[in-house]
């Protein structure tokens, strides 16, 4: 039944290193269980995967878009042009086709559309449903009625075969793949399905022979180790895990709701347990309840709920309780684009406090980064004592990459100072001490002979209110020493240079046209713009900073120093960044900013390098 | 082993008097309610050092202030939650919330069903003096202060911003509790404070989330709800009531014959939610940091 | 002037559909809701015009867009506020309040009781699906799942958030109501149309706040309170229950039998916000910004 | 009975213009009541009043701090040293008395305790219990046992007769007072108080007559036409009303509530209703939907309750809803310290939303302004659609002032911009329709055809939620252009300049050493103290911004360019003002920034500036 196809090895190739394949349909119809297989067998080739995937608003209708590329080096974004487009609806090709690279290829679903030709593209026709349902037909005998009839046509099968032979890909893991997948429905589905991967790969293939256009190849690398396919969010909420966090409170909202997920369903493997508040107030509420209470503890949501968790970070901030607060950015003010993605929460995390208290906010880089910036949240947390805002985004959350298994033998894991029992006895005990470092031994219930109240009214050592102005400046002196100390500790612990792709040591860093300073999960595509830029000849140097707060300033006035012109990209609206920078430095940069709820791709950071480069 | 003799400490009332002094005016209801919780305290043998009072913001709220256990004195109107989080992370600890009418019932108002749904072992005490206390007499979800006209002559320095009278009616806290199932629900009232020092001794050795409503009068700015007028109102639960008929609890939470002082519901065998998390830490199969990666690998 | 020819506009459930396309999924229950809405409009006659539609978030909260009247469609779980407010502001407009389970009884809570307290002259339609659609299938205060073993076969990506079940209970919506003495209580079913559409219509024309709780399946994140399960658990409310009754009102609610669909429980005579106020401004000297002035001088 | 007391016109006199009266006692115990009662006589004499009050944070018990400045011409301040203190408690003297001046006149309460004495001051001490008492026992034959036994010893009137007698005031005026106010009561009881009014006048005239030293001597003018005295709050609550606010919904918190008080009691006399919230969000709630269904509508809180409404506020400015929102800063993080004052909340004010949504922040710089500023911020909010903060402090609320009557003539009110009917009928309406001021004309229910859904999603013109890169670009400019056209429309009328106290154009501004730009309640405080020091040949001027968002840019660095040295001048901890001018301007500047609970006194603002212009 299996009909074994030769590739015809004269048809034209590209040869380019990499491949980006983009699908988009109708939501539930299809494109994410595709472009998650499709996943699956390119990771299995040993390529490293990246992929983008922005969703409708709706559960179901509106349109999905799944972009993955994948190449043989490190991946550090999703690409600039798509290499294979795969539309399976007419309105998939009109709102995301426009990436499509010239010459590029577009295979669309034949059964439900026919785009207008162009003639920069090749196109392939692919009746999907139709050629689906020919293959339920073949094994209609072969099951019962009542499978039969709940049976579904294999079409994301067929496209796995299509776009497989399109890339140039064996089709032998695919087979093991789909075999492992439909075991235990039978030996009719599984070859069923095996002969449906053939049936979509030999349409094409044929269509392939006429043209002779195919994808950018990209060479299997069989003998690679294993290695970890996860999102941003994956990573996070492993990383807290890793980290000690031991209870999480959280109330759903996209794009935030999966690091719950997560967590709900291995924390409790952990000695941990995750609940569902009845919003993010009471969310908050409980994961200061659990940190006074003397467990590591966190909680995720995205704009909407951190606005209303305002008062509640500050009274952590106000009454020095570690607490780990993860803001998955999303598009839009108020409820504004829930499925696209933002760096526009900056300010909210920086001044979203009336008056004033300390909280340390970071943002991690990459998904390998989501696990290391969730290690540091808690270690700052417990260290300075104080609520640590942890900026992620929707884009990298739901980016899916393949990265390798983090070295746990790295992992330090930094506790709260707490008083000694002996120290107690002797000199009984202060809980808001007043140190040269700012930071007091916190005692947790059960302390004999250490109990406090902990409060946001302004307070004196022991916790005892107090409203002089000696006390009030007293106070708040010892409460932003500790950001200060902060600083300090862990300011160059928490910056990269980067020259191109590569990390470099700021030492490295000399005479450079451009450098870029940026934060968050931009680092991917503007390392990649970097290189490109680099490998014509211009001269760049990138630095990536990960605490927003403290701000690292002698580090970036040093990396700035070394550069003719600072460039500062980000995404949101006004230049949040740029801003944070003005207020905490001297240096002069040009910006470059916008909040269209996408993710830069690679081609604009490079042409705004180049630009300022020769200017 | 079990006869081995285990010094068992006991506590007394004035063990749980912290060094600082009440703040609440003289002749305040909050005064017989500190002393009734010392007591109950006491009674429960409750160790200061495994104990965590939790509060919002109010008169009543600096409670936490003037007893010698811990204490988290938040926001206004989010004990709940906050006392939820520290009850989950250390099951065995005490924790005893309590704060003001409107505190509890109306900022805080959306936390109470849910820490029913949740009825983890804490008990809540509110000071219900029926107003504003600590922002100096506006209505409150438990005033009483009925439409008048503008020509009327009530004072209208009484209830700052209802200077003719409110436009709501008052709430039921206890049909309330009811209805949300809280698993211990009763009232007490200052001025009976032995009585009251009982009802809170029940519920903290109620297993499950315990509310009870103390009647605490403020003399600077409730002149209608006083002392006075609660002695007046205030009867017994009957002795024969079955605490554990719903609908009979509803019937005399309802019955228009003054307030019941005394336990009005209790539900039994309701599951706690810190025994639900424990069930399900202990019944899970541990995993490394190693495993938990592996699912992810290929 | 009596027989003075008026012409009264008489709309059709059709006028009161707009031109955006409901984005629910295929077997949403919210449609028949929606279709019983608009019927509704039209047996009351309402001015699109003179009509706002509020919601707060969730698949339910859409439906403002789908409405020809004038809509409000705000942040989660804060649509009684906003609704409360064009009502005050504006008592001749017909204010329906529309949304989740999720949106009025977790993070809208606290809104309950105090609107209930206000009793306003709004109508709050409650798409009931025991889930979160929007977010993709959580747990809301009104999904039955108990907790289960880890060992279990519960499939854990039907509750994302919960899967191992929930460690809370659920809350009963019309026993709530009625301890917040909402004063018209009803219970309705996307699947019986006809029978939800005249209870949208008696709620409409109550003087006073009115919340129908509407059974409406999500069959994307739900499938354990089905359209099926449903159709087997409800039955009428009896010919002979009286709603006036609040006891009565308990006892049909609390009942272990299903669910009883209908008016539950009504409060007649309960005075409406907007009319307070109107008296007080009615019965208000009126004055001048001079005479306000001359208060101060000196 | 009423003894007449000459006045010994030999004995010293200070010269100077002005005095300050301070008193302090336990909270409850009459300081509030005995210093209204001292601004209501000082104000019956034709003088210049301005008051700085702090209470404790308990309702009673802790100790009430009331100080009192009166002068011959417009007062600018509470003022630097205390001319006479009078100390009803030991605690009120230590926590407050380190102000009294050199030379200063100490009145203790010696029924109640005794000072340590100091050589420099001067001390009377007045047995005010004793005297009190003395003047009920005389009338005790006069009034019937059960008024006797209900009767309090008129504390206050003796107190209030000595302290007139300080500041060498006639009596006269507070005997037709005495009697206004006791007339109900009896004969008995006002010649009781006449008495104790003569009592207290007479046991410090002894002592005055004995030492020679009384106060400062400030001329009565009784010729005086009739003037206000109000505090900020009750300012604001009239700007409102006189702008057209009819709904107002709030949550009580301190220093706020007295705003509510007002609004409940007058608005329904203006065909107005307010409406006590269960909390904050839904205040403001309720305020959109009144706003959304035509009416205009305010709320006010303080800073916890600002940070509950951070996503709401969010609603307002990506629905473009007019709304203002007062926030009376209180000192402190979290709960803090809510009986002081503070300028701590302006990041919030500016910074306080997820994503970015246009919103006005307007700050009210004294009494008189509070009312214009209430003025403005309905009218801004009207004409830009947006949520407009308008930034009192407790200071400035709790502040009571004489000033004139405002003038009502210069009312100007703005109406949001409508549809016209004629115009929705030919072509329809879109409720976001794109314009060059970025300003829509706005429909209100009960508009025929001009329906529309408002919402917190990202929209296209019409209301309908939208994603593309190309909406969400193009919807987020029109919204934030309406804050270019209140820069440019509004800029220059939210500037005010200075040289010294008086108001000046910025044309006679030149080569200035020392220029100050500040904002909110610490207007008078630097016109005083910028005064005094070009009363010394220093030479100073004074820029006072109204409009912190959109800031009037091209206005500051105008004056900015016109000075040597600017200072920026702040009560917070961080300088939220001089961080917002680096963000916007390019102008360089000293800051002097504190916030421990007090307002500036003039002489800590002049020794800043002198040693910037010695510098
Ligand atoms: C978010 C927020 N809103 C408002 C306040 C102001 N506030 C403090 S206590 C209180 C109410 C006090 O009443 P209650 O809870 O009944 O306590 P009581 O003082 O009567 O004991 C209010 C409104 C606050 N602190 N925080
Ligand atoms: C403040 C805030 N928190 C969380 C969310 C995310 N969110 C949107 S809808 C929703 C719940 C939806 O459930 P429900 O109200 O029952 O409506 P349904 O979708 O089931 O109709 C949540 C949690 C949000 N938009 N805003
Ligand atoms: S104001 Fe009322 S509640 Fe507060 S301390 Fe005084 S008497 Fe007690
Ligand atoms: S997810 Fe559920 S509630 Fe939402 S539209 Fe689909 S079926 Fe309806
Ligand atoms: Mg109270
Ligand atoms: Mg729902």
């Amino acid at each position: 039944m299996t009909q074994e196809i030769k590739v015809n090895e004269a048809v034209e190739v590209s040869n380019s290193t990499d491949v980006v394949l983009r699908l988009a349909g109708e939501s539930g119809e299809g494109v994410v269980s595709l472009g998650d297989l499709t996943v699956q067998m390119l990771v299995q080739m040993g390529l490293d995967i990246y992929t983008f995937q922005t969703f409708p608003a709706e559960i179901k209708g509106g349109t999905v878009m799944y972009q993955i590329r994948a190449t043989e080096s490190t991946t550090l974004s999703h690409g600039d042009a798509v290499d294979v487009f795969v539309a399976l609806n007419r309105d998939g090709f009109s709102l995301f086709g426009d990436s499509l690279r010239e010459n590029g290829i577009l295979v669309y679903d034949s059964d439900v559309f026919t785009p207008d030709s162009d003639a920069g593209r090749t196109e392939y026709a692919l009746p999907i449903s139709t050629l689906a349902l020919n293959e339920k037909q073949a094994v209609r005998s072969r099951v019962s009625p009542e499978q039969l009839k709940r049976l579904p046509p294999p079409k994301n099968i067929v496209g796995l075969g299509a776009l497989l032979r399109l890339v140039n890909a064996p089709l032998e893991p695919a087979e093991q793949y789909v075999k492992d997948l439909f075991a235990r429905k039978g030996d009719a589905i599984v070859e069923m399905n095996i002969s449906a991967l053939h049936s979509g790969a030999r349409h094409i293939s044929e269509q392939i022979e006429s043209t002779g256009k195919r994808a950018p190849k990209v060479t299997p690398r069989f003998d690679m180790p294993k290695r970890l396919t996860l999102n941003g969010n994956q990573m996070l909420a492993m990383g807290a895990i890793s980290a000690g966090c031991r209870f999480y409170s959280g109330y759903p909202i996209t794009p935030a709701t999966e690091i719950m997920e997560f967590l709900a369903k291995e924390l409790p493997r952990f000695g941990g347990s995750a609940v569902q508040a009845e919003d993010e107030i009471s969310a908050l509420g409980m994961c200061l309840g659990s940190s006074y209470a003397g467990v590591k503890t966190m909680t995720a949501s995205s704009g909407p709920g951190i606005s209303l968790m305002v008062e509640m970070i500050n009274l952590a901030g106000q009454s020095e309780l570690p607490v780990v607060i993860v803001d998955v950015q999303r598009g839009g003010a108020s409820t504004g684009m829930p499925t696209k993605t933002s760096q526009g929460d900056l300010n909210l995390a920086l001044y979203g406090v009336h008056n004033e208290s300390p909280r340390i906010v970071i943002a991690p880089t990459s998904v390998t980064d989501c696990f290391w910036t969730a290690v540091d949240a808690f270690n700052l947390a417990e260290a300075y004592q104080c609520p640590v805002i942890l900026l992620s985004d929707q884009a990298l959350a739901t980016r899916k990459s393949t990265i390798e298994h983090p070295d746990l033998t790295q992992l330090e894991i930094i506790e709260r100072l707490k008083p000694e029992a002996e120290d107690i006895l002797k000199n009984g005990y202060l809980r808001f001490l007043d140190t040269p470092s700012g930071i007091s031994p916190m005692s947790i219930p059960g302390m004999p002979g250490a109990q406090y109240v902990n409060t946001g009214i302004e307070h004196d050592e022991a916790g005892d209110p107090g409203y002089t102005p000696e006390l009030a400046t007293v106070s708040k002196e010892k409460r932003f020493r500790k950001l200060e100390t902060c600083r300090i500790e862990q300011g160059s612990k928490f910056v990269r240079y980067f020259v191109g792709r590569d990390e470099a040591m700021i030492e490295s860093i000399q005479d450079t046209d451009v450098g870029v300073i940026a934060f968050g999960s931009t680092e991917g595509v503007i390392r990649e713009a970097s290189q490109r830029a680099i490998n014509e000849g211009f001269s760049v140097a990138h630095m990536h900073v990960r605490l927003l707060n403290p701000l690292p300033i002698a580090q970036i006035e040093q990396f700035a120093s070394k550069c003719k012109t600072v460039l500062i990209p980000e995404l949101n609206f006004s230049g949040q960044f740029a801003n944070w920078l003005r207020v905490n430095t001297e240096i002069e940069f040009e910006t470059h900013h916008k909040d269209e709820g996408l993710p830069f791709i690679p081609n604009e950071i490079y042409q705004k390098i180049t630009s300022l480069a020769v200017s | 082993m079990a006869q081995a003799a285990e010094i068992v400490q006991v506590f007394q009332p004035k063990d749980y008097k912290s060094d600082l002094k009440p703040i609440w005016c003289a002749g305040c209801g909050d005064f017989g309610v500190l002393n009734a919780l010392y007591k109950a305290m006491a009674a429960c043998n409750l160790d200061p050092n495994n104990t965590v009072v939790v509060s919002g913001i109010g008169c009543s709220s600096r409670l936490p202030g003037f007893v010698s256990t811990y204490g988290f004195h938040g926001v206004h109107g989010r004990a709940l939650p906050i006392a939820t989080g520290i009850k989950l992370a250390r099951p065995e600890l005490n924790v005893i919330v309590v704060g003001g009418d409107g505190d509890g019932y109306s900022i805080g108002a959306g936390h109470l069903p849910h820490c029913a749904r949740r009825n983890p072992d804490i008990t809540y005490l509110i000071m219900n003096n029926n107003v504003y206390g600590l922002t100096k007499g506006q209505v409150s979800p438990t005033s009483t202060i009925p439409l008048i006209s503008l020509q009327s002559k009530q004072d209208p320095k009484r209830w700052k911003t209802t200077p003719y009278g409110s436009t709501e009616d008052p709430i039921d806290p206890i049909v309330q509790a009811i209805a949300h199932d809280i698993s211990f629900v009763a009232r007490g009232f200052s001025y009976k404070p032995n009585q009251l020092a009982d009802l809170l001794t029940q519920g903290i050795r109620h297993k499950g989330f315990a509310l009870i409503d103390a009647f605490s009068p403020c003399p600077t700015f409730n002149q209608d709800q006083t002392d006075e007028f609660y002695k007046e109102r205030t009867y017994d639960v009957p002795l024969d009531h079955d605490p554990t008929n719903k609908l009979k609890a509803f019937e005399l939470a309802l019955s228009d014959e003054g307030f019941p002082i005394g336990l009005i519901y209790k539900k039994e065998r309701k599951v706690s939610v810190q025994d639900e998390l424990a069930f399900l830490r202990e019944s899970a199969v541990p995993q490394s940091l190693d495993q938990m990666f592996a699912h992810f690998m290929s």
